[in-house]
């Protein structure tokens, strides 16, 4: 489990990792290789989740909205290495932001090295940096998914880059970087930094901006279900780098990691595919897929610290939770078009609580304490996105302008915005 | 001449095309559309139900010489029905047809068919 | 090649690996890096998989056939890690199944190691485990595609879950671990227990399912080729995974087994190529992509075992074994939707017993009755699948059903039992 | 940087690693398994390709030209271990080509070691041979981009099969094997040796097949975009293995090649999207996705010997650099059907020359030396390919012919050639 | 009876359909279409202007009862205009109609659109 | 006024586009279609030749005032065919057009077309 976090510790806390100290202990090639291996598997979800989101919305939209992927790694991918690893995991300003100069463009990092999980062995800097940027991008890449089908191209770029800015950076800084609730709340692979931020975020941008014309009199049919679950499969494979690469280490805490990663996933599949089976005598591919992420995203905080039986509890509920929170905006009636908050919110929250009962280890400071830093990170990611996600939604809005006019929106964000078709395949040429 | 229009449900695209065969008629064009009428299909979205506001029809375009308009009715009607009839198996419209012509061969008329 | 089993062994025989010893050898972070990232590689062959099945079907039966590989995912990703890895790599009762108390749910194995290929250095358990459940999820997957276009969902997810624990576990612990063939058949990678089984078993549902409608009078065009041909690409990366994953070390044997399994899969796209350009004047992307999966599977026992001019042979031979095979198929007229046995069967029969032709060491027990174990090998896996896949499918059928009726079968699997359609792309939304 | 090249140099230089030296190293399990999982990654490039040339034909030509890629695989991968690897890494003979009989079908290789980068370790020789082959079979398969859709597929098979032979294989004997350029010009992962002789290659190719029939009169539309850009995500994630890979280690130089590939492409797709932001008031998916590659393409060379700033400047710029060589060609009205001169060639040269303005040592020349040697890369790789390329040409066109006739190019290649089509679910079926 | 097509712009289909609706006409067949007109497209290529040759357009074949045709020609023509109308907002054509077979019942003519 | 149907071969398009432009004619919508006529078409599916039992056209729709009828019609025949003409290039029906409505400016009749 993240609870001791080497990587970051030996980066922010002068004591525990000298150079010097660093520098002594052997290379790591095999951690090396698996992060590396880890940080490629991450990018991939990348393209995954633009498959996954982009098969789901209607082909007018399809590649505005993966372009919402790929813009976050354009983008995140440039503020990162200037400015988002220093304040993510600069030594602390008041245990909510960190800075070091020295990090900013990387500059101080060209050739530093980081103890592993158990600080026996050493890796270089920057294949952490890269791993925690991989990080950085997808998480507004999901809150895209809220918004989708009606938020213009600029304004969108323009929010995700100050989000990242003042709801990642910190966020990381605070769950993971030495910030206040580091080493307190059990989160490997961003349960709380991750998931429940962008969930809670694509909440209240979907509040924001209002439905969709037409929802939810007007049916809106996936126009690709084919690619979503392609994407849906690349998102698993991608997510095993997510959660095992969290353990910076390439041994035991990594295995567990990945299996628990599977296991769960499995069973967040199996249990959706059930409940539909149940309850309409169908079974459909996009509950299927739906079930996978579930699982997927309550584990994330969890896979270093259940063991098989919790993962399959943590999968197999959070496909429940996921399907009542569903049923639930459906009966409210607002719009979160891909359901950002149903899945990675709601699934975030259940993993992030729900671990405490199948950890493997009694926690240090016991179950009930535990369960409070747990409870207190959901309130800490979700209190701060919400609200920040809200400034940014009207600071965005006022000055350049976030939804999309009407005619635009009616015509399509990929011939409005981008003059492009999608699938020129089914026009004759 | 008559050009005879059908719209029908994909599923019997199969059983129409041989019931038009076996009723002789062999030339035909078809393409996919989407329909409203007066049928509902219902569909799955992460475990809700929701309703197609359109739905996949296949439309069939078959241009026939005058002997040949009621039975190729005749044929889609028994072949493109579920059961005995339901509810979206689809329409047929007949509309005057007034020149065919093959190009390969540039004839006109009832041959060109 | 996978004569000496270490991972396997070692945890079977207590006097081989003790745990004491097992512990005294150092931790190999290179070797589980490579599992870990071959365990990502071979998951991403159930995307690829139901990218390349899928796009094969009519468009009506995309989703559900896509399904298949997916909820192979889900069932035995669940079925593995709760009984699956006990049956087949506990200690061996009787050479035909594995029981490990401990071993179910994985309660036993959450900290152990096993050590590697050559037993210098050790790796965490779960590595291996879930490296084999990936192997475990993809061969019912495979089977899939001989009934694909015609198989009820519920019947088919019963299925593969019997046939996991029916076939699938007794055969892999025969072969591999610890089983009466351990240590005779030469299969690195699963030729007998993976695509002999699936081959046979799919052949065996195809005749007793019956053909769909309408076959093979009416041409059944595939709907996206352009999907499965990029599904054959993510095969071929997965395949390194499944291969030289399988040397569980990451060293000498296994950069041959990666180095054998590229050359055959190339030689088997272009001795396909050159087949239909002599034969038709036309070289198709099916025929291209059907040859890569012949050259892959006929490599896959002895990816470990030959040198390149032997991977070239039997790479290049399989493309004609396939080819014929599915002749002759469409010379008997049975219905093998995907030709689950004229790819699978076919050039894993080839690969099994080809290979010992072609070894780079004289077997220990020389060539005949090397030749003989690999014959006992085919025969047993075929046999044993056989007979039991068709208990199985007489049970099934007659207590839930496997077959679509004539109408759910017409209107397509997507509609009928998902709910759903592949592309909305191609109506007008 | 390349510039030590120690595993060519291992494999040439008896003085430098006789096998008794290298067997007296450890073996490097962890740069195993990178290089292992590199060469996956690279192999991912391959449907990549595909599916990114592929989406940009029009509908008719998709199965063609994604075969393009696969082809490139079958027949590459069959003659790199054939010859292919002796020609490029076999002793030098008179500084342009190598040659070892010993190469030859890979026979002498079997079970030698070479050194990693900093020659404290080893790996096994099959694994930088695979990674180097995945580099062979990537270059011709560039190529085909600039002929899409108006080439036929025999002539295009012998053509790459020859330009293997006399073009790539000189080339990287040259530049990295131990030829006269090699430690000289900086080429970290192939500027010159892949994306100048390919980029040469495909305008010189362009310019002798003459415009697409219609071309530029009709427009032609990309056939499927969202497949465009899931193939840019897979070659991001590819171009990981192949930058990162190119290190043949697991360590500090590999992590920050990893990082400079990352930073290069998202300052690519960055900087074209503020292009055509301001220049058309829309940004393109098409567009995001050419910086992406100009980005990605820049780096090449560069990656292991500059920091994030000149990684940032490179990829930024390299945009601006392939979107006025597009502007050009659209000028001058020739057809490089996928621009492939336009992305590889421009940001090839761009890259090679400009990374020496922001190297992160002095180069131990001196700036003005080693600008010399960039540039004489250029003009080697490119003089080298643009001659070898037109003589190639005529070849092929005079003998078995290269250029489609009009009725089939009208036609489409899926249908005329290959007696397929692309998408049956277009069609009523 | 008459048998009208319409060629709209594929951003107006929801719009028109609701007009539609709002006329008493709630069956309607829709397909897509490319159409070549007056109008003209920009679409993007690799920071090029080009000019699609042929714009994707969504054509709706509609068969009514007489009296229905012109409050439908009126309902689309009021929904389909982009602003005051544009060009490329598209065209109505109306056909004879011959005859009507719904294919569930065998209703023939009238009662059947 | 007509209605023009035409069903051609996919690779014909574009020539036949030129060829009526050269007639005169800018304006046409354009689907796809499957067609069954008596041409056969050879597809390979894993090194078996299999006969395609419905083959892709394009269906071209062209409204035009009655002078241009014969023109439209000669030059589509013209381009269309494949050398002297082949099984399987194609067909064209004309019908009677009543009404034509622009949607943009309200036109109606043959200044609409
Ligand atoms: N008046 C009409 N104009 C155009 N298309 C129609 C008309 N009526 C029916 N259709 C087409 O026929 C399909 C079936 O119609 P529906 O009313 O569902 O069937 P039924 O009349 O057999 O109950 C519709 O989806 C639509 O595509
Ligand atoms: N004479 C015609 N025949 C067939 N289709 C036509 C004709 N005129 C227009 N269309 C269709 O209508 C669409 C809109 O036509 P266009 O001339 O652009 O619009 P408008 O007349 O409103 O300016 C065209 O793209 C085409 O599909
Ligand atoms: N009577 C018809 N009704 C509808 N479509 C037809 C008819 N005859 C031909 N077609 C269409 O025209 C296409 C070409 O017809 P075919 O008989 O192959 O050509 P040809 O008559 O030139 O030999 C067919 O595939 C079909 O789509």
């Amino acid at each position: 489990m993240r609870l001791s976090l080497p990587a970051a510790l030996a980066v922010l806390s002068p004591s525990l990792a000298l150079a010097g100290d660093v520098m002594a202990l052997p290379e790591d090639t095999g951690a090396t290789a698996w992060m590396l291996a880890s940080t490629a598997l991450v990018l991939l979800m990348v393209p995954g989740l633009a498959m996954f989101y982009g098969g789901l919305v209607r082909t007018k939209n399809v590649l505005g909205t993966m372009m919402h992927s790929f813009a976050a790694m354009a983008i995140i991918g440039v503020l990162w290495p200037i400015i988002g690893y220093a304040m993510a995991f600069g030594p602390s300003v008041g245990g909510v932001v960190g800075w070091d100069a020295d990090k900013v463009l990387l500059s101080g990092i060209d050739t530093t090295w980081i103890p592993i999980l158990d600080e026996t062995r050493r890796i270089p800097e920057y294949v952490f940096t890269m791993f925690q940027g991989k990080f950085a991008i997808i998480t507004p890449a999901l809150i895209a998914g809220a918004v989708a089908e009606r938020v213009r191209f600029g304004g969108y770029a323009v929010f995700i880059a100050l989000w990242s800015l003042l709801v990642y950076n910190p966020l990381a800084h605070i769950v993971w970087g030495g910030g206040f609730l580091t080493g307190e709340a059990i989160d490997l692979a961003g349960g709380t930094v991750i998931h429940i931020s962008a969930g809670v975020a694509g909440l209240v941008a979907a509040l924001y901006l209002g439905a969709r014309h037409g929802y939810p009199r007007t049916a809106m049919h996936p126009n690709n279900l084919v690619m979503t679950l392609t994407g849906a499969g690349l998102l698993w494979v991608g997510w095993f780098g997510f959660n095992a690469g969290s353990q910076v280490s390439s041994g035991l805490a990594t295995a567990q990691a990945l299996t628990m990663t599977q296991i769960a996933a499995s069973a967040g599949a199996l249990t959706w595919m059930a409940l539909e089976g149940l309850l309409h005598r169908k079974v459909s591919s996009l509950g299927m897929v739906s079930g996978i992420l579930a699982g997927l995203v309550a584990i994330t905080p969890a896979a270093g610290a259940v063991m098989p039986l919790g993962a399959l509890a943590l999968g197999g509920l959070a496909s429940f939770v996921c399907y009542g929170a569903i049923a639930m905006k459906n009966a409210l009636g607002y719009d979160d078009t891909l359901d950002v908050f149903g899945i990675h919110g709601a699934a975030g929250i259940f993993g992030a609580i729900g671990l405490t009962f199948v950890l493997r280890d009694t926690p240090e400071h016991g179950l009930w304490t535990q369960l409070w830093f747990q409870v207190k990170g959901v309130l800490v990611a979700g209190g701060l996105s919400a609200v920040a996600t809200l400034v940014l939604l009207v600071l965005v809005d006022k000055t350049i302008g976030l939804r999309l006019p009407p005619r635009e929106e009616l015509a399509g964000m990929d011939h409005a915005l981008h003059g492009e078709h999608g699938y020129g395949l089914t026009n004759v040429n | 001449m008559k050009l005879l229009i059908a719209i029908i449900q994909p599923d019997k695209l199969d059983e129409v095309h041989e019931a038009l065969v076996a009723a002789g008629i062999t030339r035909i064009t078809a393409s996919r559309a989407s329909g409203q009428g007066r049928a509902q299909e219902m569909e799955l979205y992460r475990g809700t139900e929701i309703t197609a506001s359109r739905m996949p029809k296949v439309r069939l375009e078959i241009a026939l010489n005058d002997d040949f308009v009621q039975p190729c009715i005749d044929a889609i009607v028994r072949a493109a029905r579920h059961g005995d009839g339901e509810r979206g198996d689809g329409k047929i419209f007949v509309i005057p047809l007034e020149r065919t012509v093959r190009i390969s061969t540039g004839e006109v008329g009832s041959e060109a068919i």
